[in-house]
């Protein structure tokens, strides 16, 4: 906090002793929705209060993949009318070479943050993008349904299992047929790679490509885990669930038809919205864990970050508002008002934030579990990787194959792809 | 001198006479011309022998002006390995891309074929004198206004297996015995973006027909009427003929429409492989993978096919282009 | 025998009446539903009824509020209308010389022509990109309109060629007796018999642009410039991953009104056209 | 107004030739018609004096100043077309005013009063404020040639402007183009035809076209009374004229002999031939009789008042001498 205001003060001073002259006019693109958009809005005018720089917000769909085809070709044409951009947490090495090296710049305030993260954009020594935010994923679970049944919250995925077929088929024996056990992200796109990697992750199974590029994804545990999902569907998961995204998920969980629901904390809210048929009547806890060797509840790692595009015409202050961006100050506020996860490990002590947002403090044990993508060691074949992961399990999801038939071909796929070195 | 040497005779087979008339349209159809065709080399031709450049070249978006030329390489190239095995890469052999060409033809031919017939329908009933035909006409319209991402997403909405209404509907009126994925199976998912394809663009195909039907006079009818020709024979023999230059024109650009099919299925089934087709297979390389080049290649590819079978399409149909008296 | 025959007759209306009710309430049917998706809020999104249920215009107004929602229809308005003017100005002027002069290499030309539309858009994004920055005119509706023209320009051009060729040589004839110039014959004569595949031509050209949405999200970097469809795509709920599915549909009905409105001005011209009168005895 | 010569025109599309060079002079305020079969190149011609097609070769002038290039709106002429190809979007005033109003320094008087004064003339003053599609198909044509005579033209061109009616109609159109021609009698006209009873009945003079050459030029008698090959001779008259040919020509040191329906008598004994009556046709004030008697097409005799003969009849005809048309086996005449 003290580091962050000093360097605020101190960027200031500068800048009112080069005067006001220099006062940029920035522009910073965006895909937040909303809230996070008036969110935005309101600090980047204290930022220009501050500053005198002027910050426009380009608004783009919420949608990613768009977002990511529009940033790199936005990019690729050297585009100087965007200064700052926000990036996803996996796209820092596809587009390391088009923003600028903010090691120096943040080299004060690094050490605040979540080292993974940190890690995360950071490629071949060079540090990308500075977070603003992160996300992890949580299982959602009726507290009312649990109780009526006498269960906990469960650890393991057979647990989950067992006790979401149980109750949902004694709530169905009940006049609820469209009652389901666990609706999750189905749909083959980039959020099945997620919630198959936490499968994969939690039972053993490895993290697809490994930190040094080994690709593990072929393995037993990988493989157990991919084929236990695989039964879910048409027995305690819809079979629409294949062809679920976050949306259709919550859909389904928010009307009250699912026992548990796999989803950010963004379904939080919402869920306790006045609205909501399930108001006050769910919770969350970390993601179950396998049972194979070495076992645990793992969470992917989601969050946006801040880069600065190195064809900006005037980097010094594209740096400056990125470094606001990430601050402690605002992460807080972002906390508070957002309810979104900082990435400075200090504000989940922070009795404003708790106090506010009683969830966040709690997210920090699922938090802890977070997994990377396999973003870094993968390069700019993320992407390609991603999709052929999440095209071998949503086969085995569909039927086609067992896990262990499809991970072999993922296997050769990705050897193939990766060559000599990714 | 030379020139008067090859003067030909003054008289009779003299060189042929331009007259003011031709000339002056001559002259015209030059100035017509021309705003046309600039427009389109600017706005079509640079751009395209752009992404031809880019698919002979290992361009990534990464490193767009350093791109090297590699010759054929996105096309067909191959590998000696070290046992000897000649191993064959690149998009000719890519099992991947033919999918997608299976895709895209089996997409374009089908939807285009149903929006033939129906678009035939519906422009004969407006075609028809009836009262409220100016509000049938609006509402025809409806499916082609709205805009393809968000009729898309609206029928993704509509056809979603738990909250949308078409399963309801069908739960209802017993249709369905269970409520079904349409959009999720691979089975189904192909009949889904069908359907909202052909939703949206009869109205299109409809428009361009019932034209082609205001453009014949009506009292060929009349004296058809008036003959007793029965008024199927007077469509097959009459309405047919007459709209067919139309029609061609409208089956034409439908085709080349449905065989670029993006937004569509980019919102409906994004990365089912039963319905990836050229264009969506394309963008992904173009822009998500870092293999712009190899998109290019792909687009390259999706160009020429589609010319291939608007030529065959041309050839068969016998579509006149040079035709016109003047 | 009469009554037969009036049975025939009037079984004949009921199959067509029940024809035009099948085919409105199909083309109609989703636009109604999201009317009735546009009227509802919150969790009642997910559930399904067939006849309103609430009457909460909550989403138009935060349509009409959100962002520069009513620029945004000002700037599709302008785009697409400037878009489908020149579209056929020129197109109508190339028609006139593709179909109706005869000169070496015109169907050597028409191919050329179709050939442009043969190009996936998402090809031609990269150049197209450097094109109109190179031409200064990167997110204003210049970049729009210069764009717009790969789709609509060859779509019109073969289809009012196509239309030209069918009018009468003849009146065209009598035109050039009476000393009329091209131009004169193209906007004197053949402009009042064409209506019908202008105003066709134009509607579907003006639709095109109208809900394009590849180009405008690409070409443009602003809300103040930016157009409808990109408009609806960043309508956004209040979270990341949040589909405002009320929002959207208020936003599609909101934008989906013009359209039918044009039709219902134009609809005389789609119909009336070339009758038989002078041409044919 | 103007005389019109052609010297050595041809026509050709592509490879092939229509017009194969004709040499025609075409004279001041004469009534000229083009007449032939189909696909003779009649209408080829027209348009090529109309400007319309170019010629490919020769020359054309209009009174005695080559025109071969000059704009079809600089020739001073004006055409009616077999469609009538009025303007259907414009009333009929419109239609007629439309050609003045492109010329320049016309005033708004000056093109009513004469598109009045031509709308007086073929009696259509009430129709002007009509679109064409509200006209019987006779009104429209009458319109076409009052917009034609509302340009004030030298030469005056129809492209077979009755083939569209009906029979009646042709008539009466036929007889008012007659009157018209009396009245406008300094325009030089040219009418192009397949039927040769309007182009007798129109004519001063009448150019017989056959595959792109002139075949002879005359007034309606000359071509009537001394054809020029036995293709005008079969053209021109109605009905049409008998051929014989083989022995009975012989007889006349003729190859073919020709001689009308009207200049046969039938005789009672001792003709010139016999032959079986197969059919009669009673038109009231006339009536023809077909002979079978060996020829190629049935002998045709044309009788004052009805006639009684029946099929089966054998009857013995005897031709006027003076009226009997012999020819050589080129098809032209002896004389």
């Amino acid at each position: 906090m003290k580091i962050n205001t000093l360097l605020v003060g101190l960027l200031t001073s500068v800048t009112l002793v080069v005067g006001s002259a220099q006062a940029a006019e920035l522009s910073i693109v965006s895909g937040d929705t909303g809230n996070g958009l008036a969110f935005l809005r309101s600090q980047l005018d204290k930022f220009e209060a501050d500053t005198g720089h002027t910050v426009t917000v380009v608004p783009m769909p919420s949608s990613t993949t768009d977002q990511f085809g529009q940033y790199r070709l936005w990019l690729a044409a050297g585009n100087t009318d965007i200064d700052v951009y926000q990036t996803d947490v996996i796209w820092a090495p596809q587009l390391a070479d088009q923003f600028l090296d903010l090691t120096e710049a943040a080299k004060d305030v690094v050490g605040d943050h979540f080292p993974s993260i940190i890690e995360s954009q950071t490629v071949d020594g060079k540090l990308v993008a500075l977070p603003a935010f992160t996300d992890a994923p949580a299982l959602y679970y009726r507290k009312d349904l649990l109780e009526k049944y006498g269960k906990t919250p469960p650890t393991t995925w057979a647990e989950m299992e067992a006790t979401a077929k149980e109750i949902m088929d004694g709530e169905r024996a009940d006049g609820n047929p469209e009652m389901w056990g666990f609706v999750f992200q189905g749909n083959a796109y980039e959020g099945l790679t997620c919630d198959a990697l936490e499968w994969v992750m939690s039972n053993g199974g490895g993290q697809i490509v490994e930190a040094d590029g080994t690709i593990s994804i072929n393995n037993e545990n990988a493989a157990a885990a991919i084929d236990r999902a695989a039964g879910w569907i048409g027995t305690i998961s819809p079979e629409g669930n294949l062809a679920y995204m976050e949306e259709e998920s919550r859909g389904v969980w928010q009307l009250g038809n699912s026992v548990f629901h796999r989803n950010w904390p963004y379904a939080y809210s919402l869920g306790n919205g006045d609205d909501s048929p399930i108001k006050g009547l769910f919770d969350v806890v970390p993601l179950p864990a396998g049972d194979g060797e070495g076992a645990r509840s793992a969470a992917t790692l989601g969050g946006w970050n801040v880069a600065v595009s190195k064809y900006s015409p005037d980097p010094e202050a594209a740096i400056e508002l990125a470094l606001f961006l990430s601050s402690a100050e605002v992460q807080k506020e972002r906390a508070i008002n957002q309810s979104n996860l900082p990435t400075i490990e200090a504000l989940y002590d922070d009795a404003d934030i708790a106090a506010a947002q009683p969830i966040i403090p709690a997210w920090k044990e699922i938090f802890q579990n977070a997994v990377p993508r396999p973003s870094a060691p993968t390069k700019t074949d993320y992407n390609e990787v991603s999709s052929m992961f999440w095209s071998a399990v949503h086969n085995t999801l569909s039927g086609n194959g067992t896990a262990a038939e499809n991970l072999e071909l993922l296997e050769a796929d990705l050897t193939e792809l990766k060559g000599d070195a990714w | 001198m030379a020139t008067e040497a090859l003067a030909p005779p003054a008289a009779g087979a003299g060189p042929r006479i331009k007259s003011e008339l031709t000339q002056q349209r001559l002259r015209a159809a030059r100035w017509f011309l021309v705003p046309m065709l600039i427009a389109l080399a600017v706005v079509a031709g640079w751009p395209l022998l752009r992404s031809i450049w880019f698919s002979f070249t290992d361009a990534s978006l990464n490193n767009l002006y350093g791109a090297e030329w590699i010759g054929f390489g996105n096309y067909l190239r191959w590998q000696v390995l070290e046992s000897g095995t000649v191993r064959w890469r690149g998009l000719l052999v890519d099992g991947a891309w033919w999918n997608a060409v299976w895709n895209t033809v089996r997409f374009a031919f089908t939807s285009v074929f149903f929006e033939t017939i129906f678009g035939m329908i519906v422009a004969l009933v407006l075609n028809a004198e009836f009262r409220g035909r100016g509000i049938v006409r609006a509402a025809i319209l409806i499916p082609w206004a709205i805009p393809t991402i968000v009729s898309a997403k609206m029928w993704a909405w509509m056809l979603n297996d738990q909250f949308g209404i078409l399963n309801d509907l069908g739960m209802r009126l017993g249709l369905l015995s269970q409520k079904v994925a349409w959009t999720a199976q691979a089975e189904t998912a192909m009949t889904a973006v069908l359907v909202v394809d052909i939703w949206k663009t009869t109205p299109f195909m409809a428009l361009l027909i019932l034209a082609g039907l205001q453009m014949i006079p009506k009292d060929i009818y009349e004296a058809a009427d008036i003959d007793g020709v029965h008024p199927v024979k007077q469509f097959f023999r009459i309405t047919l003929p007459l709209v067919r230059p139309a029609l061609m024109v409208a089956i034409i650009f439908r085709l080349l429409d449905a065989l670029r099919i993006f937004d569509l299925i980019y919102v409906l089934t994004p990365n089912s492989v039963a319905t990836k087709t050229m264009s969506v297979l394309a963008r992904e390389n173009l822009f998500d993978f870092d293999n712009f080049a190899y998109g290019s290649a792909q687009s390259t590819l999706l160009f020429l096919l589609i010319a291939v079978l608007t030529m065959l399409y041309i050839w068969l149909g016998k579509v006149r282009f040079d035709g016109g008296d003047r | 025998m009469t009554a037969t025959f009036d049975l025939w007759k009037f079984t004949k209306s009921v199959l067509f009446y029940a024809l035009v009710v099948f085919i409105v309430v199909v083309s109609v049917f989703p636009f109604y539903y999201a009317i009735l998706t546009s009227l509802k809020s919150g969790t009642d999104l997910f559930r399904i009824t067939y006849w309103p249920t609430s009457f909460d215009l909550g989403n138009y107004a935060s349509v009409l509020n959100q962002g520069s929602f009513p620029r945004n229809l000002l700037n599709s308005v302008f785009v697409s209308a400037v878009t489908v003017i020149g579209a056929l100005f020129i197109a109508v002027t190339a028609s006139f010389a593709l179909s109706r002069v005869r000169f070496r290499g015109r169907g050597l030309l028409l191919m050329t022509i179709l050939a442009v539309s043969m190009f996936p858009q998402m090809a031609v994004l990269a150049g197209l990109f450097e094109v109109i920055r190179a031409l200064g005119i990167y997110n204003t509706p210049w970049a729009l309109i210069f764009s717009y023209t790969i789709f609509t320009l060859p779509f019109t051009v073969w289809v009012l060629t196509t239309f030209m060729r069918e009018l009468p040589v003849e009146i065209e004839e009598a035109a050039i007796v009476d000393g009329a110039s091209p131009w004169v014959i193209i906007t004197r004569v053949f402009l009042p018999l064409m209506w019908p595949a202008l105003v066709t031509t134009g509607l579907l050209a003006f639709i095109a642009a109208w809900n394009e949405f590849l180009f405008a999200l690409t070409f443009t970097s602003s809300n103040d410039t930016r157009t409808v469809p990109v408009a609806i795509a960043l309508l956004s709920g209040g979270s990341q991953f949040e589909i405002p599915w009320g929002i959207i549909m208020a936003a599609s009905v909101i934008v989906t009104v013009p359209l039918v409105v044009l039709v219902l001005i134009f609809q005389r011209k789609i119909v009336s056209g070339l009758t038989a009168g002078g041409v044919k005895g | 107004m103007a005389s019109i010569e052609l010297r050595n025109v041809r026509k050709a599309f592509g490879a092939v030739e229509v017009i194969k060079g004709v040499d025609l002079e075409v004279r001041k305020g004469e009534f000229m018609v083009f007449v032939g079969p189909s696909g003779c190149g009649k209408s080829t011609l027209l348009r090529l004096i109309s400007g319309l097609e170019d010629i490919t070769s020769g020359e054309m002038l209009f009174d005695g100043k080559v025109v071969n290039a000059l704009a079809p709106s600089k020739r001073g002429i004006a055409m009616v077309f077999q469609s009538y190809a009025l303007y259907p979007h414009m009333t009929v005033y419109e239609n007629m005013a439309f050609g003045l109003t492109l010329e320049k320094g016309q005033s708004k008087e000056e093109i009513q009063r004469r598109v009045e004064k031509a709308a007086d003339m073929l009696q259509i003053r009430q129709y002007l404020d009509r679109l064409p599609k509200q006209l019987s198909g006779g009104q429209r044509q009458r319109v076409a040639i009052g917009r034609a005579i509302t340009r004030d033209p030298k030469v005056f061109l129809f492209d077979e402007p009755l083939s569209n009616l009906d029979a009646a109609l042709r008539v009466a159109t036929r007889i008012e183009i007659a009157k018209l021609h009396e009245e406008m009698n300094q325009v030089t006209m040219i009418y192009v035809t397949h039927d040769q009873v309007e182009a007798m009945t129109l004519a001063d003079r009448i150019c017989v076209l056959r595959d792109g050459l002139v075949e002879q030029v005359g007034s309606p008698m000359e071509l009537y009374e001394h054809p020029n090959s036995v293709f005008v001779a079969g053209f021109i008259g109605s009905p049409k004229m008998n051929f014989i040919s083989g022995e009975k020509a012989a007889a006349f040191n003729a190859e073919t002999v020709g001689i009308r329906g009207e200049h046969i008598a039938i005789v009672p004994d001792n003709g010139t031939w016999s032959g079986t009556v197969i059919h009669t046709e009673n038109l009231g004030a006339d009536s023809y009789v077909y002979l079978e008697m060996g020829t190629e097409e049935p002998v045709v005799v044309r009788l004052d008042g009805a006639n009684d003969y029946k099929s089966g009849d054998v009857v013995h005809i005897a031709p006027m001498e003076d009226k009997i048309h012999r020819f050589d086996g080129a098809g032209k005449p002896i004389r």
